[in-house]
């Protein structure tokens, strides 16, 4: 295998450090010129991560040691198939997000906009470093990183709504972080080692009840950020944050590493052998599967948009947490590039959510009747992207189901074919009212009937992120090799076996 | 064991008199008597080291028919030991440094609440 | 707390009883503490100080630093002393 | 030449220059400051090309007088004081960079005798760590201890107070410690600690011995303000003037530690300390209960240096804590963490210094607007608090990395779980403080305006404050990041080799 030493992925975190201190240092006053340091960044960013991908398409890694921390363990980035694909990912989401932010809190006239965009890009620069890691230490450090930088964004509206919603979400995640720690440490004790392998190095370490033991600590504390019911609870509380944050938060950053965080678990640090051997897969298979069918009733019940798009988001994270329990090439496959394509399809629902919130200071699906014909492009992206996530055809969000239902086959569990598809039914039922009514239905009061979209700032991230998850839902990996780079992660982790 | 009772009788002098210090340093009330309990506790430990340096029949670490230009022998048993008196010689002073800087701030108590009982120092201060 | 003291005090006490159990014999000029480094100084005291006043030679020469600290120490009180007696000028 | 007698000069410097203050500060009050900190600055040199060569050289043995060392006095510097000599210079140093403003505040007429006395601290904490000699440590123990009693004493209201109960404990404990050094030299005759561990296994038997290393550790104890010895510290050092304050808790406590450390691996043979007696028992359970009660009693304060001081006595817990696992990661955690606290911990103090002289305010509900008043400042107290938090990459997580690591490796769950539920404990304490200061909270679906409400102007500490905050803060990251190499080249000789 191809192994390449390069600075790279150090300075791809490194460029957003410095970006994101520019524009703590510009400041509230140099409006123009801060924002100039946001697209920048994301930009140079972008395409430092892309200048990686012929690499690891080619089947190579490229490491970058940066200091050592202790004996085996050094802080240490290598980029891998699974990392680039969620580096991709980040990077190539908030160049998108950038764009929508600027709109939204000019739109708002928001408070503490410096604020607001330094903590940003300190979220991209944790989730580039989480995406980069190369062990699980390196990995638990940027992941910190990210759960301190969030509780600012979360908390930004400073309402006491706000504030008791990010303490909620501090103790979750903190707890979490300290539960992770616990279980690294343990495992470093253990085996002296905490570099993540394909196919997973705790194999013949440990008796089975410690593995076990240690297996659901490392689940349950990335699973908080995945929402891996019962450990959900903070995902709707922190809805209160601004939109793009919401939608950084669900599609992007924070979520998305912790799913990424628990792939990593089940795959690259216990691997399919043990997991097999304990039986460990089926169990998280029905705990998730169980997420996967409650957080879609919970979708139906809420009226609040954002929520409801929250509980659609957990429902996700499951699934994908769900196929990687399943632990067949497929499965994984498919869990991989979920990920991604469920990035671009709820970006884009958060997108319109507050696309709808900046022109009309709506928040309640119930209010939402007849907007379709004030905002066509908003809903119509609206409908692309829910269509998606429900699984239809030819939006991405197909491709990735039918590579879990797939690996349900092939694992012979035929249960999980069937939460898929129950899901897929929730989705419809719980999407498909709001389509409908925006469109059809006659318009209460405070509508304007014609045409008057969100401002373009909005907009055109809106759609863009739409017509990239139809694009991807056609020619999967169109788009930066996304698919390819799905199905080489699962390859190199099946390769042992 | 008498003898070993009569035999190290300056030890159980050290021993109750630091026991003496001891509490008066933790259970009395008035600043002062704390002090002296202080003071007591570290004499006592004063008699200690000089305990140690005792030897039966030895006599004062001073050289007689010194400067006989080194041609003399000492006998290490007719002379006690020195190095402990010399400890001892800077431990004092340490005591009696403590001493001055615990009056002193005994005083800036006394200049602020007239008292020196800490109870009512206490319920003054609150 | 004047019973807690108490039972402190006596703890203490009794440790230091238990200790001195294993203390070698009061006046025995063979303890180890009067034969490992203090004979040199009685021997060589004349020879290397040249002063008939063992402890003199012993607190100014071979452990002078421990006198230098011990200055220091007067020093640190007698300023400490300045520093919190001292009233402020009115000026 | 003078490379040769750099040890030396470490102590000579500060001591010399203390004993001039007073005629410095006769020809110019303000000239005071600029001596000090020059003297701190050289002393800092010679503490880091003193540590230079024992990196190269290994151990140095600098024999004072010339007198060859069980006769006279050495000082022995090996990689453990190395690191910590330059500790002490460094912090000490920045301590005093920050002084220029808060000491003409709060003690306005005092600053000649409040510099010479601040000096002669630093002095005694050098003199504790340098020596080779345990009677040596006791008069430089004794110097660090009054003129930390004379620091704390000149503070506000209680101070006088405060400091007579520190009195009164610290000399308890250094005269435990003296009686400790007495029951050595009965049964070994010798006072050199190189001596003395050469000496002491065939006597480990020996009642004396274990009076002797009981009264040491107790002695050291309360100097180190370990649960339950900590009872003069929270009134002493919340009490005491800001740069006191910052002087003193970062150092004494981590000096104490130091103490221990030499004691019990130095002059007693590790498995002595672990076998003979149940000290390490006694020493983890004593270090978690600081851990917790420190935690949980600085959740009930209301006053941020308060907060702080039971921090400190939780983080003395954390030090402790380590020493008492004996093993390797356990004792690595620990000292490394006598390095981050004492980095933390000065940085700490030194925003509340800043805060104090700026916003005239310790409550912590007070705080309200501080991040537009202060940001900078307020940003540094960010930064420090997710290090006591144990955020990485702030050094607070590495040492807790290496605690935890040491508790796994002990098989001590009961450990390692607390180690784990103090960073929440922590974590609780800053977030409060940083809601306090950050938020202000506004009507629901308000959508505040940066021009609404209270217009607040920046009113920033001067640069003489934020300089040595923002040393520490970077400190506190360099530390954090490089903990890897502070190891490998430092820390892994000063854990013994049997472990």
């Amino acid at each position: 295998m191809e192994v390449i030493f390069s600075v790279q992925p150090l300075a791809a975190v490194l460029v957003v450090l410095g970006g994101a201190f520019l524009i703590l240092f510009t400041g509230e006053h140099r409006r123009n010129l801060r924002e100039t340091w946001t697209i920048l960044t994301s930009l140079i960013l972008f395409s430092l991560v892309v200048s990686l991908t012929p690499t690891i398409l080619r089947g190579g890694l490229i490491e970058f040691t940066l200091i050592q921390l202790t004996e085996g363990v050094a802080l240490q980035f290598r980029v891998d198939e699974f990392g680039m694909y969620f580096g991709l990912l980040a990077s190539g989401l908030w160049i998108l997000t950038s764009f929508y932010s600027i709109g939204y809190v000019r739109g708002l006239n928001e408070h503490g906009q410096t604020r607001y965009f330094f903590n940003f890009a300190i979220c991209i620069m944790a989730a580039i470093g989480i995406a980069f890691s190369a062990n699980l230490l390196t990995l638990f450090v940027f992941y910190e990183i990210l759960t301190v930088a969030t509780y600012p964004l979360v908390i930004h509206k400073e309402t006491s709504e706000a504030i008791m919603g990010g303490r909620k979400y501090l103790v979750y995640t903190l707890t979490a972080g300290v539960v992770i720690l616990f279980a690294a440490i343990w495992i470093y004790s253990m085996t002296g080692t905490l570099d993540f392998t394909p196919g997973g190095f705790v194999k013949g370490h440990g008796t089975s009840t410690t593995l076990t033991l240690l297996f659901f600590l490392l689940i349950a504390g990335f699973g908080v950020k995945a929402a891996i019911m019962p450990l959900h609870e903070w995902l709707p509380t922190a809805m209160v944050a601004p939109t793009p944050v919401s939608a950084l938060l669900h599609a992007v950053a924070v979520v998305k590493a912790g799913v990424f965080g628990c792939l990593r678990v089940i795959l690259y640090v216990f691997g399919p052998e043990v997991l097999h051997e304990l039986d460990l897969w089926l169990i998280l298979a029905y705990i998730t599967a169980f997420t996967v069918i409650t957080s879609g009733l919970y979708a139906l019940a809420q009226d609040n948009l954002k929520r409801r798009l929250a509980f659609s988001t957990i429902n996700n994270l499951s699934i994908i947490v769900m196929g990687a329990a399943l632990i067949t090439p497929s499965a994984v496959t498919g869990s991989i590039f979920h990920i991604g394509s469920h990035g671009f399809m709820k970006i884009t629902l958060f997108f319109v959510a507050g696309a709808i919130y900046v022109k009309t200071h709506k928040q309640n699906i119930s209010e939402l009747d007849g907007i379709g014909r004030q905002m066509p492009i908003t809903m119509g992206a609206f409908a692309i992207a829910a269509a998606g996530v429900a699984g239809t055809p030819p939006v991405c969000g197909f491709i990735s189901k039918w590579y879990l239902a797939l690996g349900c086959l092939d694992a012979k569990q035929i249960v999980f074919l069937f939460v898929l598809l129950t899901s897929a039914m929730l989705d419809i039922a719980y999407f498909f009212p709001i389509i409908f009514n925006s469109f059809f239905k006659k318009p209460k009061d405070g509508f304007v009937l014609h045409f008057d979209e969100a401002p373009m700032m909005m907009v055109i991230p809106l759609s863009l992120t739409a017509i990239i998850s139809v694009v991807l839902g056609i020619f999967p990996s169109a788009i930066f090799n996304f698919f390819n780079l799905a199905s080489l992660a699962a390859t190199k982790i099946f390769g042992g076996m | 064991m008498l003898e070993f009772i009569v035999g190290k009788y300056n030890f159980w002098i050290y021993i109750i008199l630091m026991m003496i210090g001891f509490y008066a340093m933790i259970a009395k009330n008035n600043l002062v008597k704390k002090i002296i309990g202080m003071n007591i506790f570290q004499t006592s430990i004063i008699l200690f080291f000089i305990s140690i340096a005792y030897k039966k029949g030895g006599t004062l670490p001073i050289l007689y028919h010194a400067h006989a230009h080194g041609e003399q022998a000492y006998s290490v048993a007719e002379y006690i030991n020195p190095l402990p008196h010399v400890l001892m010689l800077t431990a004092i002073v340490v005591m009696v440094a403590t001493l001055g800087v615990a009056l002193a701030i005994v005083i800036m108590i006394y200049r602020k609440y007239h008292t020196l009982e800490e109870d009512e120092i206490l319920k003054a201060s609150k | 707390m004047k019973f807690l003291s108490l039972v402190v005090t006596v703890i203490t006490g009794a440790f230091l009883v238990y200790g001195t159990i294993d203390m070698p014999a009061w006046g025995d000029a063979d303890s180890p503490a009067s034969r490992h480094v203090s004979p040199r100084y009685i021997e060589k005291t004349e020879i290397e100080t040249a002063t008939p006043n063992i402890v003199t030679s012993v607190l100014a020469d071979y452990r002078g630093y421990d006198t230098l600290g011990e200055t220091t120490v007067i020093f640190t009180a007698g300023m400490a002393c300045i520093l919190l007696l001292r009233r402020r000028k009115r000026s | 030449m003078i490379v040769e007698q750099s040890p030396a000069l470490i102590v000579v410097i500060p001591l010399i220059c203390a004993l001039a203050t007073p005629i410095v500060g006769l020809v110019r009050k303000e000239w005071c400051y600029y001596w000090v900190l020059l003297s701190l600055l050289a002393a800092t040199v010679f503490s880091i090309v003193t540590m230079g060569r024992v990196l190269s050289d290994g151990t140095i043995r600098y024999f004072l007088g010339n007198w060859d060392p069980p006769y006279g006095i050495e000082y022995v510097i090996d990689h453990l004081n190395a690191m910590m000599l330059v500790l002490i210079t460094g912090i000490s140093f920045l301590v005093a960079f920050h002084s220029k403003e808060s000491v003409a505040d709060e003690m306005p007429g005092r600053t000649v005798f409040f510099y010479t006395v601040f000096l002669l601290q630093v002095t005694g904490f050098i003199g504790i760590v340098i020596t080779g000699d345990v009677f040596n440590l006791y008069v430089f123990l004794e110097i660090a201890s009054l003129a930390g009693y004379a620091l704390v004493a000149i503070g506000e209201d209680g101070a006088p107070l405060a400091s007579f109960r520190y009195i009164i404990l610290g000399t308890v404990g250094a005269c435990f410690y003296l009686l400790g050094v007495g029951y050595l030299y009965m049964v070994t005759g010798s006072l050199n600690m190189l001596d003395l561990a050469q000496l002491l296994p065939e006597l480990y038997h020996s009642k004396v011995i274990l009076v002797a290393f009981a009264f040491f550790m107790v002695g050291v104890a309360v100097k180190m303000a370990l649960f339950p010895l900590h009872v003069w510290l929270p009134d002493a050092y919340t009490k005491a003037p800001s740069a006191s304050s910052a002087l003193l808790a970062p150092l004494m406590t981590k000096v104490a530690a130091y103490v221990m450390i030499r004691i019990m691996f130095t002059i007693f043979e590790p498995c002595f300390s672990m076998e003979m007696l149940p000290v390490t028992a006694v020493l983890s359970w004593a270090a978690v209960i600081a851990i917790v009660a420190g935690a949980v009693m600085a959740l009930a304060q209301r006053d941020l240096k308060r907060m702080l001081v039971y921090i400190l006595v939780s983080e003395v817990g954390y030090i402790a804590l380590g020493v008492g696992l004996a093993n390797r990661n356990g004792l690595t955690g620990s000292i490394l963490h006598i390095l981050n606290d004492a980095c933390m911990m000065m940085t700490l103090f030194l925003i509340v210094g800043a805060i104090v002289y700026k916003a005239r305010t310790r409550t912590i509900a007070d705080f309200r607007f501080l991040h537009r008043k202060m940001p900078l400042t307020m940003g540094a107290l960010v930064i420090a608090g997710l290090s006591v938090i144990g955020i990485p990459p702030t050094c607070g997580f590495f040492s807790k990395w290496y605690l935890i690591l040491g508790a796994v490796d002990a098989k001590q769950w009961i450990f390692a779980v607390v180690l784990l539920l103090s960073s929440l404990l922590n974590a609780v304490l800053f977030f409060r403080v940083i809601e306090y200061a950050y938020l202000e909270p506004r009507a629901e679906d308000a959508h505040g305006h940066d021009d609404e409400g209270v217009i607040i102007r920046m009113e920033e500490a001067p640069v003489t404050m934020l300089l040595p905050i923002y040393a520490g803060v970077a400190g506190i990251f360099l530390f954090g990041i490089y903990s890897g190499e502070i190891i490998s080249t430092l820390i892994q000789y000063a854990v013994p080799t049997c472990f």
